[in-house]
């Protein structure tokens, strides 16, 4: 780390024409990037335009095909992220990247030690730990082995290691994607904090109006290369849009025009226990109907027990009391295989650990839920298995080479689409998304609302979560905000944003 | 050969596949090839008769094995299952002393052969629900099974040996040699067992749901479960099939020797996983076909006979045993490599690792 | 050449087995066949497979240690049904009139030959502990019961213990700790082969208690040969294993030769001759005791 | 048992936590108590230092084996390893014909404890080489390895066993007994060289950065990795590390003997993996202690020596051994799921009125 310190403004950090190819694919084709001193320079991109791509190159992860690096005008080769690390750089993976069974401290400082008398100083590391901690405004002990915290707080953790070494560069791969409105608020404290002292940070975000709200400058990526770049005064919600997927966006608005059906889904008192203990309840007595051709969106905070309530609808988990019902049917003592054949459908969180089989291909997966429908007499039968998948895949237009490609060549955007399309080729009444959004481009995100829309209005009954307000205010007829476990409001689509906020609990963000 | 298993829907046709299997056949070839011409014994349909007899043993095991791995888990219980199931034939072919009255049953011989396959479906179920139910590592479970299993053939026959398997015509029980030593057209009945197993085994894998459901759970038991697949159904019944084919083996090994001994078996698990790995499947479950486990027994069997038929010291067939193994799954390991390249062609993120469940 | 003969031993990881296969071997050799030593590892499966493959290889005679007193019946029946001429050698199976020939040692002679002999050693009074073989193999139980006839006859010599050991130094050494533990008085151990009285041997002197408490071996091999002449072990009982297998291998010549065996009976005993401090330097070669 | 690991600092005082871990001892005390009850032998203190002996050489397999479970991996070649450096120890003892003049070599006996150390490493070398670097899964590289390991020690001996260890005062070289045969303050050497191992493994694991290493790639690689830590050497060191245990077991357990013979070890690696799992370790990695290893191991020894000192046969010995692996694990589970349910019903409903936001 240099000891003079560049001035704000000036470029630490350039890719020069960088390119990589894996295989026959270019995943970046010569790009040009420049990272500034005391400044938030943010990549926007649709999936798979080639963002983290760029950002491993640049924290030493992998090494380009061909181009070149500069720090602070000289070439580098860094043989390591270890190698970067060591050279001002630090990367916050877009995946999680820790290791469950340590603890917060332990993961904090794994791969860089602070030495001690007798080995490894532990008491100074668990102090740091803890100061980090404090910084991000997160009441973590740091003995607590990660496993035990939330999703949000694990992402709180790479934060705070990436911060713990003190970088001059800092790149931020998608840090939010599971943090709430007010942790995302305090990790902007933070991050201007690191700018005033000089420090040059990368975001990346599908957040876009999140993203906008921090950036200083703006870069796009689209299919490998760079289509544009500009000033923050420059922009706008529009600009970022136009220049990442070539044209507007819409997340629709609530279909229109039909009556509903009858209660297709009703929730009567659910609670379910927190998995953590502490003698809190994850659910808490929560009551919901929801009718044929209804879209409802349930929002919430990180932690709020929307996870926790879809699945145990869909039987998963253990139910503390209440009862569910399905089209006039008690369901509650069903097994989830019971629930899907009733009509009911859930399109989990996490899809690489929920969701996909990644040793089957697109096809398989495709069909994994609806096998009943292909049997004949005891065999499955392939010209009817390859119609339904067939089917699915036209049904919510996945992007791909054939029902044998592998599900991993998929983008993430169109593995989300094959999660969706599994769960509608059961013929649900009921369907239930929770996230669906969560670390899709915003034209993937934008064609499956359009998908859900259109089954609505087919009588389909929709329920998704999400932790973005804007995509309340897109398809649903009905928004539920939880919080702590409860239904804390319930409001028509004529709501605004505030609204949600408050209700929601969080701090209405300035 | 990963992907190749279901007849995948809409698998096409795929050149650079097809050489990449071919390579795993490579293994089998060359071995036949050597020993033809270091010993003129070697090849002859009479000798491959032979060979292949040796080899339905190990193929059987490997077919319940595979069924297991490809869940995920593992199963050391067959070996000492396969040696129960002898001893339980044997003692149910001398006998079974029925009430006080002294009266002694002699059941026919299909009715031993269901009793020994019930009993290894029940030594299946024990690993399976210690699996599925009280969530011990399969390693650990079928490891204590494996031992009490041995510990009650051992106790059973008080360490002796069953010798008359033969029954006899009185007593309506003959016929237990048959399994042994006849043969159908020319073929022996150990193997036309075992082509039976892998053509109903391949038939559940590629065809039948439960085989969807086998592939998925051992691919991602998470999301099979939320796609409605009744994992633990699954789990406790691959154990149980892996402890039918055990069972099977036994009858046919003490039909094969007349003979049943409480340790006749000890080990052969360890041979019928590296069938199974050498065939291509992942430990690590959702990867896997019959066809690579029988490729695989058949490597281990068709090298170590031929070993024994040009006279190399038993010394040197357990170094070669062992470089064989390895060899092959290395060069699996590199298939898979080459193909792990490949997929960039189809392109998409790379799947990101579980996060911290 | 005479063609070649197949010769199955137990496992030659055991001098015992080895000496048999080694000998074999050179005998077959010598009278111009060729030789194939295979191991069965005491696993009946496996032994099969070996005759399978003295079938294939068109062996003209199979020297087999049996794996198994009734295990191995069937095997001898499809070399029989192949039209090979099979000769046991070392253990017995439990059905006459397949083989050709059994050749083994006399175990129950030998046994009572070592008992005496433990008498003189260890004395006619205290507590003593027995190192079993393998149950699988007949001789076991036939040198346990030769133990007992003579040693059941002093009233005063009580065995306080019985392990199985299955012929194996490890194991021998690992019984004779736990024995001693349960029994810290006995006077004597006699064991049913050299490795387990090795074994115990081993264990004996790292207690401390080698001089208080003597051990009887079974076998004659080298190692317990030179345990005699070091005084860690009173004596043991040799089985003519180096000449009986090289007459099994006669035998089966002569039988190819002329159709018998020579020998008057399908089972020939081979009487043990018991090694001592006294005669122990007349072991020439492994298993060979010169006159 | 999962979050003990790390003796770590500042983990606070919890009640609950005391009581599971003293749950896992119960195992052992139990033994104990039904043992000392059964037999007036077995609470004694020479018998205890007797059966810690044999506890020492699988204490000792176990602690190298428990590194590599840390890691993910498993290593079937230990028992082959034990076997192959007593017999190198052997051959080296016995000297070395150097060079072709016919002169022979009598290397000291701290030469040949080192060398065979080397044989361990090197062996452990070839172990994770070949899981790091080409990827063959550990437990199919080290059964090859173990097949391979095994032949060699048949080969070198041709089935022999070297009998004279002791060496001789004239060429310098005894002493070799002493591992076996001495004991410091009425300690064997054994259980004092298990002790040493067990302290260094110990601080290795709660210490210093590379057990942190361990930890972190047996939890989860990838992060690992891209966290900076030298995930292929942290990988190759463990296999290297089992293998040195393995061959210092060798050297015991030989000089124990004072005979090495080359199927000394057989089925070990078995009885170390159990140890290990007992001990509440998960074969999935990053989870397990020393002490919980060494636990295990005491677990596996008492109970069969106990067995044996009662006088039960060995069948029943057989059947105990495996009731206990499953027993202790499944208690093990009981304890996890214990854990996870607890908040439940110590939470109980508390239903409140919803509050309008
Ligand atoms: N893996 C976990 N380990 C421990 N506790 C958990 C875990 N997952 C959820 N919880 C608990 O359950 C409660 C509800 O979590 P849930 O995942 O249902 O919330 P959510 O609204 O879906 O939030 P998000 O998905 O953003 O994390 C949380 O307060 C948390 O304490
Ligand atoms: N290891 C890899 N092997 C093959 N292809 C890869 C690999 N990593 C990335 N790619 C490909 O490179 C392209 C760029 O991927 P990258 O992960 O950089 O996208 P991204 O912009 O970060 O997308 P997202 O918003 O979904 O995170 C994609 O087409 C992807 O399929
Ligand atoms: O007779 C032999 C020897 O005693 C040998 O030591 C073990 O096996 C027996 O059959
Ligand atoms: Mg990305
Ligand atoms: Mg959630």
């Amino acid at each position: 780390m240099g000891s003079a310190a560049p001035i704000a403004g000036d470029v630490v950090l350039t890719a020069r024409n960088v390119a990589k190819s894996y295989g026959n694919i270019d995943a970046l084709k010569g790009v040009n990037f420049d990272i500034r001193a005391g400044r938030v320079t943010t990549l926007f991109g649709e999936n798979g335009a080639g963002k983290s791509t760029l950002m491993k190159i640049l924290s030493g992860v992998i090494r380009p095909t061909s181009g070149a690096i500069e720090l602070r005008g000289e070439p580098v080769v860094f043989s390591s992220s270890s190698d970067a690390r060591d050279r001002g750089i630090s990367i916050i993976h877009q995946e999680l990247s820790l290791a469950p069974n340590l603890s917060v401290r332990d993961n904090i400082f794994m791969g860089r030690e602070i030495g001690g008398p007798a080995g490894i100083d532990f008491a100074e590391e668990a102090r740091q730990a803890a100061a980090l901690m404090a910084e991000l405004e997160e009441h973590i002990d740091p003995m607590t082995p990660v496993e035990e915290l939330r999703l949000g707080q694990q992402q709180i953790i790479e934060i705070a290691r990436a911060l713990s070494v003190d970088s001059r560069i800092l790149i931020m791969d998608e840090p939010t994607s599971a943090l709430s409105a007010s942790e995302v608020e305090v990790l902007f404290k933070v991050i201007r904090d690191l700018t005033a002292r000089g420090v040059a940070i990368v975001y990346i975000s599908h957040h876009l109006e999140e993203a906008l709200e921090i950036t200083d400058y703006a870069v796009v990526l689209r299919d490998g290369a760079m289509t544009a770049k500009a000033d923050r005064a420059d922009i706008d919600l529009d600009w970022i849009v136009r220049n990442m997927v070539g044209e507007g966006y819409d997340l629709g608005a609530p279909p229109t025009g039909y009556p509903f059906g009858a209660v297709a889904l009703s929730v009567r008192g659910v609670s379910v226990a927190d998995k953590a203990g502490h003698g809190a309840m994850a659910v808490d007595n929560v009551s919901l109907d929801v009718r044929a051709g209804e879209i409802v969106c349930i929002y919430g905070l990180m932690g709020a027990g929307r996870t926790e309530l879809l699945e145990c609808v869909f039987g998963k988990g253990s139910k503390v009391s209440g009862e569910v019902w399905l089209e006039g049917r008690e369901i509650s003592r069903l097994g989830i295989a019971e629930r899907i054949a009733g009509g009911l459908a859930l399109v989990p969180e996490d899809r690489q650990r929920d969701g996909l089989v990644q040793t089957m291909s697109v096809g398989e997966n495709l069909s994994l839920a609806s096998i009943a429908a292909f049997v004949k007499g005891l065999l499955l039968s392939r010209p009817a298995e390859r119609r339904v998948v067939d089917d699915s895949i036209r049904a919510v237009t996945v992007k791909t080479s054939g029902p044998a490609a592998a599900i991993g060549s998929l983008s993430g955007g169109n593995q989300q689409k094959v999660v969706i399309g599994k769960m509608l080729g059961t013929h649900p009444r009921v369907i239930m998304l929770d996230e669906p959004s969560r670390g899709i481009d915003i034209g993937a995100k934008a064609e499956v609302f359009r998908i859900l829309a259109e089954r609505a209005r087919a009588g389909l009954a929709v329920v998704f979560s999400t932790s973005e307000v804007s995509e309340c205010l897109s398809i649903a007829h009905r928004v539920v905000v939880m919080s702590r476990g409860r239904i804390s409001a319930e409001f028509g689509h004529d709501v605004t944003k505030e609204q949600i906020m408050a209700a929601s609990g969080e701090a209405v963000a300035a | 050969m990963d992907r190749s298993r279901a007849g995948a829907v809409g698998s096409g046709f795929d050149i650079g596949r097809v050489l990449l299997e071919g390579r795993a056949y490579f293994a089998l070839v060359a071995i036949v090839a050597v020993f033809s011409a270091l010993s003129p014994y070697y090849l002859s349909v009479s000798n491959f008769l032979t060979m292949s007899s040796h080899v339905a043993l190990f193929g059987i095991l490997a077919i319940g094995m595979l069924l297991v791995i490809l869940n995920g888990g593992i199963d050391l219980s067959v070996g000492s299952t396969l040696g129960l199931s002898g001893v339980i034939a044997g003692a149910l072919m001398q006998g079974v002393p029925f009430g006080p009255l002294g009266v002694v049953a002699y059941p026919p011989v299909w009715a031993v052969a269901v009793l020994c396959c019930g009993l290894g479906a029940a030594i299946g179920l024990v690993n399976g629900v210690l699996v599925a139910r009280f969530k011990v590592p399969a390693f650990v479970a079928t490891l204590g099974v494996m031992y009490m299993v041995r510990g009650v053939a051992l106790l059973m026959t008080n360490g002796l040996t069953y010798n008359n398997l033969g029954g006899q015509p009185a007593l309506g029980n003959t016929g237990f040699d048959w399994l042994g030593f006849n043969r159908i057209a020319g073929v022996p009945i150990g193997i036309v067992v075992m082509v039976v197993i892998a053509v109903i085994g391949s038939v559940v894998l590629t065809r039948t749901p439960f085989g969807r459901w086998l592939y998925a759970s051992g691919g991602n038991e998470r999301a099979a479960e939320l796609s409605g697949v009744p994992v633990k159904a699954v789990q406790v019944s691959v154990y149980m099939m892996s402890g039918v084919c055990a069972a099977v083996a036994g009858l046919i090994l003490s039909s094969q020797l007349t003979s049943a001994g409480p340790t006749a078996g000890t080990t052969y698990e360890l041979t019928a996983i590296a069938a199974v790995v050498i065939g291509g499947a992942a430990l690590t479950g959702g990867r896997g076909t019959v066809r690579g486990t029988l490729l695989g027994a058949f490597v281990i069997g068709f090298l170590s006979d031929g070993l024994v038929i040009i006279g190399i010291s038993s010394y040197w067939q357990t170094v070669f045993t062992g470089a064989v193994i390895v060899l092959a799954v290395l060069l699996n390991a590199v298939q898979y490599r080459g193909r792990a390249k490949r997929p960039a062609t189809a392109a998409g993120p790379t799947p990101s690792p579980r996060p911290a469940a | 050449a005479g063609g070649l003969m197949t010769i199955i031993v137990n496992d030659p990881s055991n001098p015992y087995w080895l000496t048999e296969g080694n000998v074999a071997a050179a005998e077959a050799k010598k009278l111009g066949y060729e030789a194939n030593v295979g191991a069965s590892k005491g696993d009946t499966n496996t032994e099969s497979n070996l005759i399978d493959t003295a079938i294939t290889n068109k062996s003209v005679a199979i020297i087999l240690d049996p794996a198994n007193a009734s295990g191995s019946v069937g095997a001898v029946k499809k070399a029989i049904a192949a039209g090979i001429p099979v000769i046991l050698v070392n253990a017995e199976i439990n059905q006459e009139g397949l083989a050709k020939a059994q050749l083994v040692s006399n175990n129950a002679q030998g046994a009572a030959l070592g008992a005496q002999q433990w008498v003189k050693d260890v004395g006619q009074k205290g507590d003593y502990v027995e190192l079993l073989g393998a149950p699988s193999d007949n001789n076991a139980a036939t040198r346990s019961n030769g133990y007992d006839t003579v040693l059941s006859q002093y009233d005063n010599l009580k065995r306080v213990g019985q392990q199985v050991g299955n012929w194996d130094r490890t194991q021998g050494h690992d019984k004779m700790q736990n024995l001693l533990q349960a029994h810290p008085g006995i006077i004597g151990v006699i064991s049913g082969n050299d490795e387990m009285a090795l074994g115990a041997i081993a264990a004996l002197r790292e207690a401390g208690k080698l001089s208080s408490v003597k051990v009887g071996g079974f076998d004659g091999s080298p190692d317990a040969v030179s345990a005699i002449k070091a005084g860690d072990l009173q004596y043991t009982v040799l089985q003519p294993v180096a000449s009986f297998a090289a007459k099994a291998v006669d035998e089966a010549d002569s039988f190819i030769k002329t159709g018998k065996t020579g020998a008057a009976q399908e089972k020939q005993l081979f009487d043990c001759v018991l090694i001592t401090k006294a005669n122990a330097d007349k072991m020439t070669a492994p298993f060979t005791l010169t006159k």
